[in-house]
């Protein structure tokens, strides 16, 4: 019959319009700026500055400004410089850190390859999506203040991943402090014992 | 708008369709001549998405140049990742561990219902149904792309994929709910086709419009579902046998005019076929490593050489041709866009046809501008 | 008709990337360059035709052909029963500027006094000479195989830059030969239609050329790198006592 | 990290805010009522608005966007207008195919030289009031294709921008996050006197000049009276 194709199809939208009163699996909408969205762990979309402790971000950046993802950056919007003195890290060695870290989110194409390359695990991915700017120039350029967010931040949004993150660090630390006890133990055979050196605070 | 005149045909009219058009799927441009309501003749103007992503990628090393291959077609990221990588561990000689090669099916094929459905629903609103099926595509696009996301981190731009191997490992949990996903994807198929295909006016709009034949749409190199409308049995996944596709047992849709209503029906059978082998594949899916150890991420040099590679993406043959110096940036890096070549034919088909069918018949050739202007 | 040997000689196995020695070796599939090369050569004995090796793990070597009998030879691919290089997936241009070549070239001379050979390295320095390349990757779809890789090269990068057009033989390098000629500044001899694809027709540059600068639009440029920071160096106010 | 200063904010700074009186503890005289005060009355169920205010929230509910999308965005704002996110919550879902019926330009994608130019005259055709989002790095910027010689460095070199939403692509959420935020900066447009909203001063450019095809860019490359960028962070120690 001429015309029943064009009424099976009505009859599925009306099925669907009814539905989208009672049906749970047609009421699609998302009520946004209401009910926030359920973000993935895995979800990118800019980058941030891990730093150990939340009172003294600048002082305890995992960054110690390698560039080596400002050299693997696709569009090519992360500045670093490098500074001139060092501070100690978790480990208590000493290590440069960024005196200028800038990411221009402006350019960013959230692709998460500095995450990827990053040794140090100093830079991973924001969950924050609602940005809105009235000026590009200022409003979109991130200096290292504004970039640097603390552990337990990276622990709320991916809890997985910064739980490995602090394991091998702490993995690590210990491997740093068996060394140096080594080091000292076989110093203390020469001379008086020096304690190990252990500085920053260590993860939560 | 503006009147030519012609000696044949007397007074025309030429008209700039796009690139602002609510239908021309991005900004392409037809530069159309009518007499009448037909079309005399049809140019379509190129570049307005042209984006430079060859020469950017030829001035950057060749990790940095997969975000930017999900740019191309961005409707399939996931497809477009697959065919750098194939391109790169031809050219490095890199293997791809069963893991990640199951993976990689999973992906592409997730994609292919991805763009297919989504395809539909533009085609429809080409025919004039406003938005309607598009909604219901949208749905399900969505249900995907969460998953896309929370795998690799994004909706669209997935950069998922690496040379040898993939980039992150599913969970269980994951592999679970795609398999859910896969499982019911069915239903939405009978409903969309319920709502669509039987549609009168869409068989009347469709039907005998703008067909292709098969020599005809093999020298101008028309790839993909189109050619596969026409009858010619040519897909990748069985010719090329990349991947694991040998693997999986799954048909090949053919067509019979090459006609819109052919390149319709092509992509809802190949959505159910794409279903198949995403059932076998979850059922199958290995343990092991998703990643071949010799690959590494950065600094990666190639020897001297050159390599082709090329997959069965949704829109046709996308292929990548890489030439390597010796260095950490290709030398050439080249994409065969199938949007772009699918195009070669669309004046021959407009030619005596109405304005309104050469809408319809651009909409069912299926391309996106990312990759026609790359 | 002729039926290939092995079940399926068409399926390049891209898991295990084949050696140049195998692929060589006998059983050669009809639509290997080395198995065409004769055949081309005794069709066309005027032509030059060249086998170009790819050292790459692909080991997908390439034909060049000249550009005089480029046509005549892309119609006999297309048309040969064995071959039926029906279509023309991929076309392409490359440029290759000229390039300083050392050539170091190993000789003993022997030593006056009487002892063993000296050997002494002998430098040469040469100019090779640029050009413009065009690459076609041909697959068969009635056969089920390819590819089979020619190209053409210009004479040089600034006035003989002609090649024949292939789109009469394949309708599918209509595009793409009108890009190469836009990116590229390849003219191709005998295309319909040769006008730029990408750029606007009053565009004079070639840009996918290795010389091309692009237009210097960077006066915001915050986190700059490389040659953007030479470049966006000059958007910056001059300031006393800048020391770079 | 949002860079907008509370577009209502309650005690907006005074010299911003000329009409209102500062007879906060005296009690206030008819018509000058703080906005706690108001919101204080709106809460037991009496609503006290002005016209400037009813204007204001009429537009700003009632936003067209013009039908155009660019690039890779332009299939998130389409997400954005369908069922999941759903931007006719906020009144936007009409996307107008013509310029002259839209109010706002959201320039979803990249802009490249070749179409810079469409785009402005898009934006000349629209009328006023009208306003534009650029969604995406490409539009901000250039964003990652940046480098290209064919790429627009950003579309505010040739039309004001109102609102930027980084991202590649931004989600829908967060265009519907810029999409309020305009709706807010609407809200608090005036209608009269110094602070005006833009589109009601008489001197404020409507049209701005559209750029030719060049022999090797376009001509001229951008608007030096609307693109005028700071000095770079740069200038000083740059790095060899």
């Amino acid at each position: 019959m001429l015309g029943s194709g064009i009424l099976k199809g009505l009859a599925v939208t009306a099925k669907n319009f009814v539905g989208s009163y009672h049906n749970p699996a047609r009421m699609v909408t998302q009520e946004y700026p209401d009910v926030q969205p359920q973000l993935p762990a895995n979800y990118r979309n800019f980058p941030f500055l891990v730093t150990e402790n939340a009172t003294d971000p600048m002082g305890t950046m995992r960054c110690v400004a390698c560039q080596i993802c400002e050299k693997e950056c696709p569009p090519q919007c992360i500045y670093i410089e490098k500074s001139k003195d060092k501070k100690p890290d978790a480990n208590g060695k000493l290590q440069l850190y960024p005196a200028v870290f800038d990411i221009d989110t402006a350019v960013c194409m959230s692709c998460q390859l500095c995450v990827e390359v990053c040794p140090f695990d100093a830079i991973k991915m924001d969950h924050v999506f609602a940005i809105a700017a009235t000026n590009r120039f200022s409003g979109l350029l991130l200096n290292r203040e504004e970039l640097a967010k603390p552990n337990t931040y990276f622990h709320e949004i991916r809890p997985d991943e910064a739980a490995e993150v602090d394991g091998r660090l702490a993995a690590e630390r210990a491997a740093a402090e068996e060394k140096a006890k080594a080091a000292a133990a076989a110093k203390a055979t020469a001379a008086t014992a020096t304690k190990p050196a252990t500085g920053g605070a260590a993860a939560p | 708008m503006r009147a030519v005149h012609d000696e044949f045909h007397g007074d025309l009219l030429e008209v700039s369709m796009g690139p602002q058009h609510p239908s021309t799927h991005g900004v392409f441009r037809m530069v159309v001549t009518l007499d009448g309501e037909q079309i005399v003749k049809l140019k379509p103007v190129f570049g307005y998405l042209h984006r430079n992503h060859e020469k950017i990628a030829e001035s950057t090393s060749y990790l940095s140049s997969m975000p930017y291959t999900d740019r191309l077609d961005y409707l399939c990221s996931m497809s477009n990742n697959w065919a750098y990588a194939l391109a790169v561990e031809k050219l490095g000689g890199l293997t791809v561990p069963d893991r990640a090669q199951y993976l990689r099916v999973i992906m592409a094929e997730l994609t292919r219902l991805v763009n297919h459905s989504c395809l539909v629903g533009f085609l429809f609103n080409d025919l004039g149904t406003s938005f309607t099926p598009l909604l219901y595509a949208f749905r399900e696009r969505e249900k995907i792309l969460d998953l896309f996301e929370s795998l690799s981190g994004s909706r669209m731009m997935c950069n998922y994929q690496r040379f040898g191997g993939c980039r992150v490992d599913p969970p269980p949990a994951w592999l679970a709910a795609a398999s859910a996903l896969v499982d019911n994807f069915p239903r939405f198929l009978d409903e969309y086709e319920t709502m669509l295909t039987g549609n009168e006016i869409m068989l009347a709009r469709t039907q005998g419009i703008g067909p292709m034949g098969a020599a005809q749409a093999i020298n101008a190199g028309i790839t993909g579902p189109c050619l596969r409308a026409t009858g010619v049995d040519y897909d990748l996944r069985k010719v090329d046998a990349y991947g694991f596709y040998p693997r999986f047992n799954f048909r090949v849709p053919l067509g019979a005019h090459g006609d819109t209503y052919d390149r319709y029906m092509m992509r809802i059978l190949e959505m159910r076929e794409s279903v198949k082998i995403l059932q076998q594949a979850f059922r199958e899916l290995p343990a092991g490593p998703i990643m071949d150890p010799k690959a590494k991420l950065r600094g990666f040099r190639p020897k001297v050489g050159e390599a082709y590679g090329r997959l069965e993406g949704p829109k046709g043959e996308l292929g990548f041709y890489l030439i390597s110096d010796g260095s950490t940036n290709p030398w050439r890096y080249r994409v065969r866009p199938p949007s772009l070549i699918n195009l070669t034919l669309l004046e021959e088909l407009c030619l005596g046809r109405t304005i309104a069918d050469a809408v319809v018949i651009l909409g069912s050739i299926d391309i996106v501008l990312g990759e026609v202007d790359r | 008709m002729i039926v290939p040997a092995s079940p399926d000689p068409a399926k390049p196995d891209l898991s295990t990337p084949p050696v140049a020695e195998n692929s060589l070796a006998s059983a050669l599939p009809p639509f290997s360059p080395s198995a065409i090369l004769p055949r081309l050569l005794a069709r066309f004995p005027a032509a030059t035709i060249e086998l170009v090796p790819n050292p790459g793990p692909a080991a997908e070597h390439s034909l060049l052909l000249d550009a005089a009998h480029a046509r005549e030879i892309a119609t006999f691919l297309r048309d040969d029963d064995m071959l039926r290089l029906d279509y023309c997936s991929n076309a392409t241009g490359i440029d290759w500027p000229e390039k300083e070549i050392v050539d170091t070239v190993k000789k003993s001379v022997p030593d006056p006094a009487g002892g063993p050979d000296k050997v002494v390295e002998e430098k040469t320095k040469r100019i090779q000479p640029g050009y413009l390349e065009t690459v076609y990757h041909l697959y068969s779809m009635a056969r089920k195989h390819g590819p089979v890789i020619l190209r053409l090269r210009t004479e040089n990068r600034n006035d003989r830059i002609f090649l024949p057009s292939l789109t009469p033989v394949w309708k599918s390098c209509d595009f793409q030969e009108r890009e190469i000629f836009d990116l590229y500044g390849i003219v191709f001899l005998g295309h319909p239609d040769l006008r730029r694809l990408l750029m606007w027709d009053g565009f004079k540059d070639h840009p996918m050329r290795r010389d091309y600068v692009a237009p210097d639009d960077f006066e915001w440029e915050p986190t700059p790198h490389g040659s953007v920071l030479d470049r966006a160096k000059g958007h910056y106010p001059k300031t006393e006592g800048l020391n770079s | 990290m949002s860079n907008l200063t509370p577009p209502f904010s309650p005690g907006a700074s005074p010299q911003d805010e000329p009409r209102r009186s500062p007879a906060g503890e005296g009690g206030p005289a008819a018509g000058n009522i703080s906005d706690s005060e108001r919101e204080d009355l709106r809460q037991h169920g009496i609503l006290l608005t002005s016209l400037e205010e009813l204007y204001g929230w009429g537009r700003s509910n009632s936003i067209w966007p013009l039908q155009f999308g660019l690039a890779c965005c332009a299939i998130e704002m389409i997400a954005a207008a369908t069922a999941r996110f759903d931007i006719a919550r906020f009144g936007a879902e009409i996307f107008r195919p013509s310029p002259r019926q839209a109010d706002l330009m959201i320039v979803s994608g990249t802009v490249t030289k070749k179409m810079a130019p469409l785009v402005v005259r898009l934006w000349n055709q629209m009328p006023e009031p009208k306003y534009c989002i650029a969604m995406g790095a490409c539009a901000i910027s250039g964003g990652p294709f940046k480098q290209g010689y064919n790429v627009l460095k950003g579309i505010d070199r040739l039309i004001p921008v109102d609102i930027y939403i980084p991202g590649c692509p931004p989600r829908p959420e967060a265009l519907l996050h810029g999409l309020t935020e305009l709706q807010a900066k609407i809200r608090a447009e005036h209608v009269s006197g110094p602070q005006a909203a833009r589109h009601l001063q008489a001197d404020s450019a409507s049209e701005f000049p559209i750029p030719d095809y060049g022999a090797h860019d376009l001509e001229p490359p951008h608007n030096p009276d609307l693109f005028k960028p700071p000095a770079s962070p740069r200038a000083e120690g740059l790095k060899n």
